[in-house]
């Protein structure tokens, strides 16, 4: 479905990305995992058109997406989520997951001002497709929920909002930058269980950003590291976390000066979590679960 | 607390047939939106049909203006652009409609007169000619002005639209202020273009062309007509997937990028929609002055749009129109404003406005609880006017005090100064985002729970946590 | 308000070359012009580089306020081409009416006085300073006396306008912008527009609503005449004392910001004001010396600008287009850049002037004289689309 | 609440009327502050001693309505609005042609005598027939100063500074361009527009150019600013101006630059002849009581016959009904005004054959003098 081939990224002599090439078939679950600073949010914006890779070639269901625009990108079936949560703060939740469908509308400008048929039916589906996507997060974002102004809700919520908003453009390819983060355990959880429901039931493919290990350990079909712009390892999960190299990315070269329980833990395959506090998220060190 | 209109309704999942919920009260909403109409109809005979020649042209100047600041409104307010260059679209509405409706005789004396460079393909540019070539003689008659006038006005408004295109692009590479800048050097330059030889065989240079027909631009039922149908535009495309769209440029434009709104061809479009519109605006401002010159599309006419809409309120039609009320009461009846008085009856009124904004001020932090109460923003004002307050008043006697003081100028002052404190005290203007609707005035809160959702949860029946958003207290009740 | 270094082109012998090409172009119309009418000789030419020179110094100096307020706070000061009207204005007054009766000279005095203190108190830095009060007390007493008793020269007007103009431009931001600080740009914007209508307006109340002879006794105003090539050119001394004033307050700027410690707080801010809020610097006295000096020059430009045409115009006309013209200049140039506001400012004196004077009237082509007013704007937007920094400006483009 | 707003309007009206035969109210607006404010004051002093000296007509006291157009066009439309709403009986003013075409765009229509006291623009009576004027028109006033640059100035170039925003002098210019050229002289027009104080441009096309001669229809609030640029860059050709020049705007401006500037203007008691010299003189010593004699020009007289012109009128109509007030004006034969005859009879409503001076400002040191050259008129 998605395939990136030998694609690379310099801004003004920084090299974000070098030659990475992968693929992503359809229905799959696929993580981006690696320290801070690794490019993990610049191949996002790759992907999405943010920015155009120098070199190499990003291929989406057989047609090229590179150069085009992010709305062109969206049409052609391919959407994403924000690290740090840019949504339409003023306006209600309804109408947040009414602007992503507004690509798809077929009628002018004058046939809305004077209400056609033809409009209000498209209309119609417009709601009836943004409450089936709210109602993936259950009753929370439903009833009087849905008039309120983003403003208001919980960090949680503005979360969920964001992932319907998403879901709502009609992409098949999701990209999730950090889903869980700002969340606590249970709601990780959940959070877990309907990014494996979206792809069971919604159809979707995603291509998950995350730094609970807990998280990508239930759900990702396949996990890729990056380091420095490079991919270090693709695979499994459970292979991908003993690998060396990973390790080594993660804690830091051996040197004499580790204490011995630093070795300790990186030698039975307890990669520390996010070696890098998300604000607001929950500890650190209770991946030990 | 009736249920919300067309909700699907409590917690039931998935999308049973669900009405938008603007298409709720569909029938007491018409009626009432029908009564309304009655009682503006009502307003507008008594108006024509009254004495005064001054309160007939200052509702038509209402209306006119009401159009322009509706349709800026759409730029500013709606996508959250500020665009400075309003009044040369105006003048291009203006120039187009005024040139296209001069009467044959003005022609001919403008012709004949050593004050007109007008060129002779400027002369015979006009409506008439066309209807004559086309055959449609009835309409070229002086009661059938208002064909031509139609005709003519929306001819304008698409040459408006066209600038509107050449200035919305640049909105596509810059943001914020560099774009305000932009706008307001198409509008400048725009004006200043309009009197160079170059386009002076159309616009008759700095002189502009007296005898534009005002029996249009002055009757208060076209210009009502029009700015009807201006606002019925302009709440229809603000409550349509397009309005959506372009409050979502407004709020982020990035994300609305990513979420597939091509934000390029919308901003453009926006450009071109309000410019078309104040294309017709400059057309009947024209018409009401009932001459064309350059010096009646100066930078002030934006400014006075802008006051309109920073004071009634961004993004809110019946706000827009509130302060455009507001603006040209001040402006035509604020003579009273400017006639010579004693300094010391000066003092006293700036003491009592200054009074007036102290409290104002107090009364607004007490409703946001900002502490401390006095804060400067109070004190400064009320210490000030209490002053100015004594000093007028016990001053009466002193000859310094005898001096009188032509009030030059004190409309525009005033309306900076309202402008000013506005954006301090209240940025988002009177009515802020929200419309007056009928669901407003009969207290239908679509964001509040019903009766049966607070029966359903627990903890929304508790009114004080309903507000909060407990998520972790949320969580439990799900999953048990 | 970086005083960043020139960016080093990466293909500088393109732009020698574009430079040579253009003065060539330049001398062969000017040979060309002289073929079709002997008036075009080298005096004519000679004159107009001068007036480009002389009408560049007064945009740059207006320019150099719009470029350190944008620089500190990213607001374009509307209000600027006011507090220009209102420096003129103040020292008409200054020069013409005095000598005042004592309460009028009490409350000018006074006025001078604070402007002084501010001026003093930034450069210390340090606020309630015995010096410093001493000082302006002194300040205040020598030009109470002065005000009532003598008529001021132009100089002494000029500097008194100086001050109560900075003394202005401080009020404004903190009534106007100080309590917006926080609030969205377009809201910053909106109340510069109302503050510039309320100035203007105030203006006709003040002074007076028809146009003013500026004509103060000076040396300066008196005629020149040179041989330029054996043609006379008839001009004033006003084009020497311009441009000089122009650069000693220019040389004295760049200074004040690159030398003084007040100056490197102001780098910082502009900068990045978070981070030098936190690092101790005092943002809004920063600020605040930013519009004391930028009205400060303002005020100066006032006065040239009235000495050189003789009369200045009404209050609610006077500001306008130099105000609009100097950001062109300024947005040219590189906003926030100050060498950005002084190549735009010469720039675009050159363009009104020297490039009409290429294009002048002939027989049979009707010059184009009357176009330019629109230079500033045409000129201004073909920047914004080609290269927004400006000429000398660096990219202040936004992150994702 | 509305209805009865509206219902006491139409009493107020109504009783206005009734009460109407003990007074009568004449509009006059005029340019009282704003660029033009010298002259138009000039102007209001005229009609004031005017009706101390006729306070009545037909048994009715006539109230003088004043109304400041501030210079601007707007300002005179809002003035004419004024007039038609209180329901005056005829209209004086105004002194620009740029402010009494807008007036007379709205009074014409409203069925109003409108008499101009100072515009030349032959536009301002082609509204309608409701609309006269006390002096000549600009086609008079450029043929006249044309016939004085060829035969006495002897010159055969003449540059023509024009306002391009202005009726007034827009109109002069043409007028003196077509006027002068049929004498077979050259000419070229320098445009300028209201409020230009930097004419460098302008004099930068002078130079290719070279005229012998400077003809300026402009305003003085412009011309403090350009004479004085036009003596600095070494020009020393003789300048002559319109009537517009006649203030003292020009002299106190421009300083010492306007020795020798000659301009022609509305006749003067010294350049009239005959009886209309006594009477312009009788009115000069009523003038004096009330106010100083540098407020006494040309345009003082003007504004004194235009208020004895409707007078007049009103008194041959007999009432204060506004067609009959048009008639009696239009049938004016020889009227004994105090800047000369005034015929309106066979005329569109501008006086034939009206008389014009040719003056001169004359600087000793910092003081200057309006001297009186000669009286000039078409040969």
């Amino acid at each position: 479905m998605l395939r990136l081939a030998g694609v690379n990224k310099s801004f003004g002599g920084l090299q974000a990305i070098t030659d990475l090439s992968f693929e992503l078939a359809e229905g799959e679950i696929v993580s981006v995992i690696g320290p801070n600073g690794a490019g993990k949010t610049t191949v996002f914006n790759l992907i999405t058109g943010v920015y155009t890779p120098d070199s190499g070639d990003i291929l989406f269901e057989g047609g090229s997406l590179k150069g085009l625009r992010p709305n062109a990108i969206v049409d052609r079936g391919v959407a994403r989520t924000f690290q740090n949560l840019r949504l339409f703060t003023n306006l209600t939740v309804l109408e947040n997951v009414l602007i992503p469908q507004h690509h798809k509308l077929r009628s002018t400008w004058v046939s809305s001002v004077f209400r056609t048929s033809g409009y209000l039916a498209q209309e119609r589906r417009m709601h009836e497709v943004a409450l089936e996507k709210l109602s993936f997060f259950g009753p929370r974002l439903m009833g009087f929920r849905l008039h309120q102004s983003v403003e208001v809700l919980s960090y949680a919520n503005r979360r969920r909002t964001e992932m319907a908003r998403a879901m709502a453009t009609g992409a098949k390819l999701l990209l999730l930058d950090e889903p869980s983060a700002g969340m606590n355990p249970k709601e990780t959880r959940e959070i877990t269980e309907i990014i494996r429901r979206m792809r069971d039931e919604g159809g979707y493919t995603i291509l998950l950003v995350e730094h609970k290990m807990n998280l990508v350990k239930d759900i990702s079909d396949r996990v890729i590291v990056l380091d420095y712009g490079r991919k270090l390892a693709e695979g499994a999960y459970a292979d991908v976390v003993n690998d060396p190299a990973v390790i080594e990315a993660y804690l830091g070269k051996r040197s004499d000066k580790t204490s011995a329980v630093a070795r300790a833990r990186a030698a039975d395959g307890l990669v520390a979590g996010s070696s890098v506090d998300v604000p607001g998220s929950a500890a650190g060190g209770e991946e030990r679960s | 607390m009736s249920a919300r209109p067309g909700d699907a309704g409590g917690n039931g999942a998935g999308a049973r047939g669900y009405r938008p919920h603007y298409l709720a009260h569909r029938v007491r909403n018409s009626l009432l939106t029908l009564g309304g109409l009655a009682v503006l109809l009502v307003v507008l005979l008594l108006v024509d049909g009254g004495a005064s020649v001054k309160l007939k042209q200052v509702f038509a100047l209402f209306a006119i203006w009401g159009i322009a600041t509706v349709s800026l409104n759409l730029v500013n307010g709606v996508t959250g652009i500020l665009s400075l260059g309003h009044h040369g679209f105006m003048l291009i509405g203006g120039y187009v409609t005024g040139l296209l409706v001069l009467p044959t005789a003005t022609r001919d004396n403008l012709a004949r007169s050593a004050r007109s460079e007008l060129s002779d393909f400027a002369m015979g540019l006009s409506v008439e000619n066309w209807f004559r070539a086309l055959g449609l003689d009835s309409l070229t008659t002086p009661e059938t002005l208002w064909a031509r006038f139609l005709v003519a006005v929306l001819i304008g408004g698409l040459m408006a639209a066209l600038f509107g295109v050449v200035v919305g692009f640049p909105s596509l590479r810059l943001r914020g202020d560099y774009l305000a800048i932009v706008t307001f050097a198409f509008g400048e330059a725009i004006r200043l273009l309009a009197s160079t030889p170059l386009m002076s065989s159309f616009t008759n240079g700095a002189l502009g062309f007296a005898g534009v027909p005002s029996d249009i631009g002055k009757s208060v039922w076209w210009t009502f007509g029009f700015l009807a149908v201006t606002v019925f535009v302009m709440a229809r495309l603000k409550y349509s997937s397009y309005g959506r769209a372009l409050q979502g440029i407004r709020e982020d434009e990035i994300a609305s990028e990513a979420m597939g709104v091509n934000t390029a061809y919308h901003k453009v479009l926006a450009f071109a929609i309000s410019a078309f519109f104040a294309g017709v605006a400059g057309g009947l401002w024209v018409s009401w002055v009932g001459t064309a010159r350059l010096d009646l599309f100066l930078f002030f006419l934006t400014f006075y749009f802008l006051v309109a809409i920073s004071v009634g309120g961004t993004g809110s039609i019946t706000g827009v129109l509130l302060g455009t009320a507001l603006v040209v009461w001040v402006r035509q009846y604020g003579d009273p404003l400017e006639q010579t008085y004693a300094l010391s009856t000066w003092a006293v009124a700036a003491g009592l406005v200054l009074l007036a904004v102290a409290a104002l001020a107090f009364f607004l932090r007490r409703v946001r609880r900002i502490k401390p109460d006095l804060g400067p923003v109070v004190y400064v004002p009320g210490a000030l006017g209490l002053v100015a307050a004594l000093v007028g008043l016990l001053g009466q006697g002193m000859p310094a005090l005898q001096a009188t003081w032509q009030g030059f100028g004190m409309r525009a002052i005033t309306l900076a100064l309202l402008l000013i404190t506005i954006m301090i005290l209240r940025p988002v203007g009177i009515m802020g985002r929200r419309e007056f609707t009928w669901a407003w005035l009969f207290r239908e809160r679509l964001d509040e729970p019903t009766e049966e959702e607070r029966a359903q949860d627990a903890w929304l029946s508790n009114p004080a946590l309903s507000g909060r958003a407990g998520a972790e207290r949320e969580d439990d009740e799900v999953d048990a | 308000m970086a005083a960043s270094a020139v960016v080093p082109r990466r293909r500088p012998w393109a732009l020698w070359l574009v430079v040579l090409g253009g003065l060539g172009l330049i001398t062969w119309r000017m040979l060309y012009l002289h073929g079709v009418n002997e008036a075009f000789n080298a005096a004519f030419f000679a004159g107009a580089v001068v007036r480009s020179l002389q009408l560049g110094s007064l945009y740059a100096l207006i320019a150099l306020g719009y470029t350190m307020v944008y620089g500190i706070i990213r607001l374009i000061n509307f209000a600027h081409g006011e507090v220009f009207m209102v420096g003129a204005f103040a020292a008409y007054f200054l020069f013409s009416r005095t000598p005042f009766s004592w309460p009028v000279a009490l409350l000018v005095a006074a006025a001078i006085a604070f402007g002084v203190l501010q001026f003093l108190n930034f450069w210390r830095g340090r606020a309630r300073d015995p010096i410093v009060l001493a000082g302006a007390l002194v300040v205040f007493a020598v030009v109470a006396f002065a005000l009532a008793s003598t008529q001021l020269g132009w100089f002494w007007a000029m500097v008194a306008s100086m001050f109560v103009t900075g003394v202005l431009g401080m009020t404004i931001d903190r009534v106007a912008y100080r309590p917006l600080r926080g609030a969205p740009r377009n809201s910053m914007l909106i109340t510069a527009i109302a503050v510039s209508f309320f100035l203007q307006n105030f203006g006709i109340l003040a002074f007076s609503n028809r146009q003013t002879p500026f004509r103060p006794a000076s040396f300066f105003t008196g005629p020149l005449q040179f041989q330029v090539f054996g043609e006379p050119l008839f001009t004033s001394w006003m084009i020497v004392l311009v441009p000089s004033v122009t650069a000693v307050l220019v040389v004295a700027l760049t200074l004040f910001v690159t030398r003084t410690r007040l100056g490197k707080a102001m780098r910082a801010t502009a900068q990045d004001a978070e981070t030098a809020r936190m690092m101790g610097v005092n943002v809004d006295r920063v600020i605040a010396t930013t519009f004391l000096l930028g009205s400060m020059l303002a005020a100066a430009a006032g006065v040239l600008w009235g000495m050189t045409f003789g009369s200045i115009n009404q209050p609610a006309i006077f500001g306008i287009l130099p105000g609009i013209k100097a950001f062109a200049a300024a947005v040219i140039g590189g906003i926030g850049s100050l060498p950005g506001a002084v190549v735009g400012g010469v720039l675009l004196g050159f363009l009104e002037n020297f490039l009409t004077a290429l294009f002048p009237r002939t027989e049979y082509f009707s010059g184009i004289t009357e176009y330019k007013d629109t230079f500033a704007f045409l000129a201004m937007i073909v920047i914004l689309l080609v290269r927004p920094s400006g000429i000398v400006g660096e990219d202040l483009s936004e992150k994702v | 609440m509305r209805r009865i707003a509206v219902t006491l309007a139409f009493a107020l009206t109504l009783g206005g009327l009734a009460l109407a035969q003990g007074t009568i109210k004449i509009g006059v607006f005029l340019e009282l502050s704003g660029r033009m404010a010298v002259t138009g004051n000039d102007t209001l002093y005229g009609v004031r001693v005017a009706n101390e000296q006729q306070p009545t007509v037909n048994g009715a006291t006539v109230e003088l309505s004043v109304c400041d157009n501030a210079s601007t066009p707007e300002g005179s439309v809002v003035c004419a609005n004024r007039f038609v709403d209180e329901g005056v009986v005829a209209v004086i003013g105004s002194y620009s042609s740029s402010h009494s075409i807008p007036a007379a765009g709205v009074l014409q229509p409203a069925g109003v005598v409108m008499v101009s006291t100072g515009s030349t623009n032959p536009a301002t009576t082609q509204v309608g027939d409701y609309i006269f004027r006390i002096p000549y028109t600009d086609q008079f006033q450029g043929a006249v100063a044309a016939q004085y640059a060829h035969n006495d100035a002897g010159a055969s170039s003449v540059a023509i500074f024009r306002q391009q925003d202005d009726d007034y002098s827009v109109g002069l210019s043409g007028f003196f361009k077509d006027a002068f050229e049929a004498l077979g002289g050259r000419t070229t027009v320098l445009d300028f527009t209201a409020n230009t104080v930097d004419f460098s441009a302008q004099i930068n096309n002078l130079r290719s150019f070279n005229p012998d001669f400077i003809y300026y229809t402009g305003f003085c609030a412009e011309a403090a600013s350009l004479v004085p640029q036009l003596r600095q860059q070494g020009f020393t050709q003789s300048i002559l101006g319109g009537d517009a020049s006649d203030d003292t705007q020009c002299p106190d401006g421009g300083g010492a630059a306007f020795d020798g500037f000659t301009f022609t203007s509305f006749g003067e008691p010294e350049v009239l002849t005959g009886a209309a010299a006594e009477r312009a003189a009788e009115f000069r010593t009523a003038f004096e009581k009330s106010y100083t004699l540098d407020h006494f020009t040309g345009f003082t007289l003007s504004g004194a016959d235009a208020y004895k012109v409707l007078v007049q009128a009103i008194t041959d109509a007999g009432s204060t009904d506004h067609a009959a007030i048009r008639d009696a004006l239009a049938n004016l034969q020889d009227f004994p005004g105090v800047s000369g005859d005034i015929t309106y009879v066979g005329t569109d409503g501008t006086p034939a054959n009206r008389v014009m001076g040719l003056y001169a400002y004359q600087f000793s040191g910092n003081s200057w003098t309006k001297a009186v050259l000669k009286g000039i008129s078409l040969e």
